[in-house]
């Protein structure tokens, strides 16, 4: 089991969730962050204060994958969040001990396999 | 704006002293009008993302400056000083001769308030029309734009139907904008949307309203300040001015109770943006009317004008036209449709003109010219302006830029800042 | 509302001319009363939680559709049509002979006018249940409830107090609706309550409110509006007005002084939440007194009338009862409290009505009457409403769509929306 | 205020009646002044970080209480009751002789209105002065500084200009509080910076505002109060109103497109929060100006009066005064500029009082002479009413409480509450 | 040294803090983010743009334990976050390399051991 | 390969950022997180609610290095983030498979070394 951690441009978030949807990765966590890289600083100004940017936001995606899924998932992300300009983001492959469903327990490969019979928020 | 113009001139013949109930209620009237911009600005950032939530409220700010400095200068007195059929002269170019005593539109109030009422009217108009282009235009050359077109585009028509032009001959009647601020507006909305262009992400992405709270307190405080751009508009504290505030109590609570039964019966949902929306339609559609028609005719107008706005709206964001906060849908079409049912529903029992009712059939079509006078010139003249300035100064930044919002790259701030990251760069 | 009855059939004899002063200070007054429920919309929707904002919000804004509609069609002639002691007639049902000319109760501004003015009271009071119900009731059994509610249960105790009922005859003095819209919404608001039942995470979670700062702008705009509603209710531009005007300032201001002593001996923090209610309560207590009491009798008020709500609120969040809002607390202890000191304090030199110290002992008595006879009917029709509604319709949706939140599960919406992940469904 | 002593002793000889009209203008301005404190949390709260937002609102609405209920007892006495040059007398004190008849300074309008409506004027006086200390101060000694302030600095300075001191019969002109309230509130607030000195991290971090929309409400809702402000000061709804208002509008409007044009220039950037400072900037230096100057002077004072507080406030983020709103640069500089451009544009033609142009070339000595002797009380007195204070109670909390922010740690209040985490604690 | 990532609902947040208190789990941090997963898609409406709402409001608690503490705290997480409907989230148990306190500089065991000595913010 | 997790006060960010470009760390990602331990909880209280704040805010840091890095890493946050009060956060090390730089698809190594020719946003 691994966990794939990714960075990407916020811009990029939907083209990402459709090109993991072809590559039939199902689930995953996304949360917003800042990022600092190679990018070029913004700049702001308050009243008499100028102030610089460092951080730029960014998406961090999470995603629990079983081996076999471990490389589609890669290209998935690196396909669709690719823009050329510095400031793309990285990519992150943990391993990972085991995985838990909450809802039935089911452990690892069977806890990250979709399985949308019943549906509800 | 009550009077159709022999009377003014009747009542300008006999001197009349300044009236303390007429300026105090003008007065407040103007400061009501004012605060409709900002509102205006509150009402249209809360239905963009928050990365051009600044600039959005800033292109409404911005129009109390540059509009209200230009229409002191120039603009009120090629609306309202005597001049041609077409356009009024430069007598009160610098505002010469406009003092404290009796307006010559309205004898009772101080020439210089009724100049600043009318001022805060060309604010709103030009303001009006942010909403089409919000999200991608650059700065300068919007400030630029709707400097000259107060000048260029919203006098003269405000001189054809209220400073004695060719409509106000015709007896068009617009109570208090409708054709003159609405359709106008309404109009170089979309003129302005097809020049700019559409935004980057129009009907690819959703593009979210990042908070509807604000669209709410803008269509609360508009309602508010629409009492004084209606009511105000009798020009005194008269049975008119009562009679137009009412209207504009009723018509757009009417229009609010029928958005709502079309978003229930479309969808079973009642949406929050649909209810600020209609309120703003509402008033929009009473804003021709409101002196001129009586209190339940004023609710069948608001119930019926939500219709074409709400399919239009509907409709609109399935084109490629980005008019990105339905100007067109709601002050255009509201305007217009606000405008052909005062055609329809003026009666001289209320004290203002005569309608169908009263014999006079031909003013659903003097209402039809109006409108389409109105909308012929703001189109074109719109058309030129966008052009001639692009000729000069790019209308928009680089698709980069757009990405990483207007509030950073042109205003080089952001609306939210949580301070993370950011540090103090020594002077 | 300054005027008893007799004073006014007196009035009605003598065919008064419109004043300009008068219908410019009710003009905007009326204006000030119809931002008080936007104002409401915000003061209430900070205290929830952001998954509900715009629920709460557009159940202020309907009220100023489906109330103000009602209110026109029906409601103004229910409560001020010439009828019983317990109800008006349908004289004025469709606002007919609801004209320009001067209005039966106010002659010195226009009929149609001081219609509008009483349709925003109206409006506010219906708005004010539904901080009892945040969080959890359906929308469209809402708006059903709250437009039957402004005719079945606001217009009769309208016309009790101040449409030639029962309640005014016998004395009572409500300047601007202590009884007739506080201790009225405030006891509907309970029977509201315990009919829809309490939130599913009322008692066992923190319910926080999610944006405090609205509830400060709510209650900034709320006293601002309730110059018009307190000082218009002099119905003219007149000293009476001068005089409510003033105790509406000074009034809520001990009411601040005094939470914010209270708060600090309490837990030595002063909070804004608490500075917010303080404000409201005292602008509720001083409502019936507000044209009946001197300034510094006003200031005793507003101090006193602090002290039972502030201790209610403590102890009401104490219990099962999930008045979510405190609109009890607020309004029908505050109303309550404010009617009994009008009583007490009413002083026949500040022009009003002559109370005890001119010798009109009775008065608190009187007071005490309306206040129940009221509360008693508001209870009683309040009840029988929901539950008859209750049977056509269900009043709440699943616990698993009030964890969801009523903004997405009822409108659709989302008040802050981030837009991550919202992919546009092409049509 | 528009009268100078002379006229109105001539005035107060023969009795007047109460005017309708002048009434209903005052009342509004009233209403439109305490508006513009709440107005004023939200300018300043906008551009604190979030961890104090609560404070920095509460920091304005505690001075509507507070100041309100103070000035009621004691400081209108001792602003306005016939005393020295240097201080009114005790007459007034607990309103005694305040009452619905005319009043001395204003006998069309009732005495009770003229309080309330300069009651206002001191509630928001002292809240400016919040703007230099928030983010740091404790909430207790603020509320005592601000009390007593308004008495011992407030109070005496008004009188001396309006209430027949010293300064008035100087001649020195001030239409509605240049120097009275902004300067004066300019000069204290950098006494109270210089007392409790600078945050933590001032000149080490960067303090973003949190909210910049916010502090765009606040100077839309400012500039709508600031009507009544300078309108209002004319005392009636007159000419001289309607000529302080419409500057009130032209001289920011002036004042925000040279801010725009100095920003663009700047950093080819303009800024939201410089449009919202250079709105407040205009309004301030036409608040000397308002009633006595045409409103093409108005354009140009609001164009060269936006130029010293612009600098200054770049200027002054180098220094190590942590006045952190800038209200010495906007409300101080801004008012001085003001009173001095008084000083050489007033003209007799606009109906106040006679300026260089007019002869009366000493004016603009009067006018530094009474911007100095303001200045120099207000910080002298400042300075000891803060020593004293200090000595009784810390004036702040410590260095880790002000990393976490005063919300929580003296309001026990988050103004934005996620909810996540908060546990519930059972009675 | 183990990190334990869960996703659970927003609403179960409460509950699983109880738990993990009961199961003598002392440190934790939390961070909001949206989790895509079998769950039922939210519709949106705006004006005339009908939107899907692919991403639900979730919950992630990172939680760093020694080893002994893994299973109890992965049974409490999986106790408390249950609802048996679809949505209710994953755990992901990951191996740590070592952990370090700030406060001190003790590493690994001694770094996750409450020591509550004192308090501050 | 390391992925450093590291849980500070919000407060110290700017010197902990400060700190790590010295060390020239110059890749990062961060995000606002709410953290519990061992400080002391806030009170909170609202109308006749008193309310504990569980949770503080903390902000979380996640940094990608090549092994050379770890220490250097590890000590500019001990460093920089220091106060001596509880509630200091924690660092988490933990072992990474490989790192993707989406721009370019260099992995590793490659993946993490700056190379901040070209600028953008
Ligand atoms: N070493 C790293 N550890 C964690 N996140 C990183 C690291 N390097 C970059 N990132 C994240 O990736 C984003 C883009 O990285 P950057 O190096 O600027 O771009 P590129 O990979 O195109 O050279 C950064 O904003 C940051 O969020
Ligand atoms: N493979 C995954 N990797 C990361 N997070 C996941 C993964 N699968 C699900 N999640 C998270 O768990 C939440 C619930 O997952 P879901 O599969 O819908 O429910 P269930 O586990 O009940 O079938 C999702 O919203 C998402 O945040
Ligand atoms: N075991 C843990 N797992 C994850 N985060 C932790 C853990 N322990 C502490 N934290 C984070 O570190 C922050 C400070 O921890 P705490 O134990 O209070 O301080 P200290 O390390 O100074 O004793 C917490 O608010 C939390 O965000």
């Amino acid at each position: 089991m691994k966990l794939i951690v990714a960075i990407i441009r916020p811009d990029k978030l939907s083209d990402v969730l459709e090109e993991l949807y072809r590559a039939k990765v199902r689930g995953l966590t996304v949360s917003p962050v800042q990022g600092h890289g190679g990018e070029l600083e913004k700049v702001e100004t308050y009243r008499g204060m100028t102030v610089k940017m460092e951080l730029q936001e960014k998406v961090r995606l999470e995603i629990g994958v079983s081996e076999a899924f471990v490389e589609r998932t890669v290209k998935a992300i690196l396909d669709a969040a690719q823009t050329g300009q510095v400031g793309d983001g990285k990519v992150f492959v943990l391993s990972v001990d085991n995985v838990h469903r909450i809802r039935t327990g089911e452990v690892d490969e069977q806890a990250v396999t979709p399985m949308s019979e019943g549906a509800a928020v | 704006m009550a009077l159709p113009v022999p009377m003014l001139l009747a009542v300008q013949e006999m001197p009349v002293e300044i009236s303390g109930a007429d300026t105090a209620w003008l007065l407040v009237s103007t400061a009501l009008v004012l605060l409709m911009t900002p509102a205006l600005g509150f009402f249209y950032g809360g239905l963009v993302r928050s990365k051009n939530i600044l600039n959005t409220l800033m292109m409404s700010f911005a129009s109390l400056g540059v509009v209200g400095v230009a229409w002191a200068l120039l603009g009120y007195s090629l609306a309202f000083a005597p001049g041609s059929a077409w356009i009024g002269g430069t007598d009160y170019a610098l505002l010469s001769g406009v003092g404290l005593s009796g307006a010559p539109a309205a004898s009772t109030v101080p020439h210089v308030l009724f100049m600043a009422f009318q001022g805060t009217f060309a604010i709103i108009t030009a303001a009006l029309i942010s909403g089409a282009v919000v999200e991608r235009m650059r700065f300068g050359p919007y400030l630029v734009f709707i400097g000259l077109w107060s000048l260029v585009v919203y006098a003269p028509i405000a001189h054809w139907v209220w400073g004695g032009g060719w409509l106000g001959s015709l007896g068009a009647l617009d109570f208090a904008g409708g054709t003159v601020v609405h359709v106008n507006a309404g109009i170089a909305a979309v003129v302005a949307a097809l020049v700019v262009g559409a935004r980057q992400d129009y009907g690819r992405r959703a593009l979210l309203p990042h908070n509807v709270t604000y669209a709410l307190l803008g269509a609360g405080l508009l309602w508010f300040g629409w009492f004084g751009f209606n009511g105000g508009s009798a020009l005194g504290a008269t049975e008119t001015a009562a009679l137009a505030f009412v209207n504009t109590m009723l018509a757009p609570a009417a229009t609010l109770v029928m958005w709502m039964i079309l978003d229930s019966l479309r969808d079973r949902k009642i949406t929050a943006v649909g209810a600020a929306t209609g309120i703003v339609v509402g008033l929009v559609a009473v804003t021709p009317a409101a002196g001129f028609i009586g209190p339940v005719a004023a609710i069948v107008l608001g119930a019926v004008a939500a219709l074409p706005s709400y399919f239009i709206i509907l409709y609109r964001s399935r084109t490629r036209l980005d008019d990105s906060l339905d100007v067109f849908a709601a002050h255009g079409v509201g305007g217009a449709a606000g405008a052909v049912l005062t055609g329809v529903l003026a009666a001289e029992v209320w004290g203002g003109a005569a309608g169908p009712m009263d014999g006079n059939t031909g003013l659903i079509l003097t209402q039809i010219i109006a409108i389409l006078g109105a909308a012929a010139y703001s189109a074109v003249a719109t058309l030129v302006l966008l052009k001639v300035l692009g000729v000069f100064m790019p209308l928009r930044r680089t698709v980069a830029e757009e990405g990483v919002g207007l509030d950073v790259v042109l205003h080089g701030e952001e609306g939210y800042a949580k301070g993370e990251g950011a540090v103090l760069v020594r002077p």
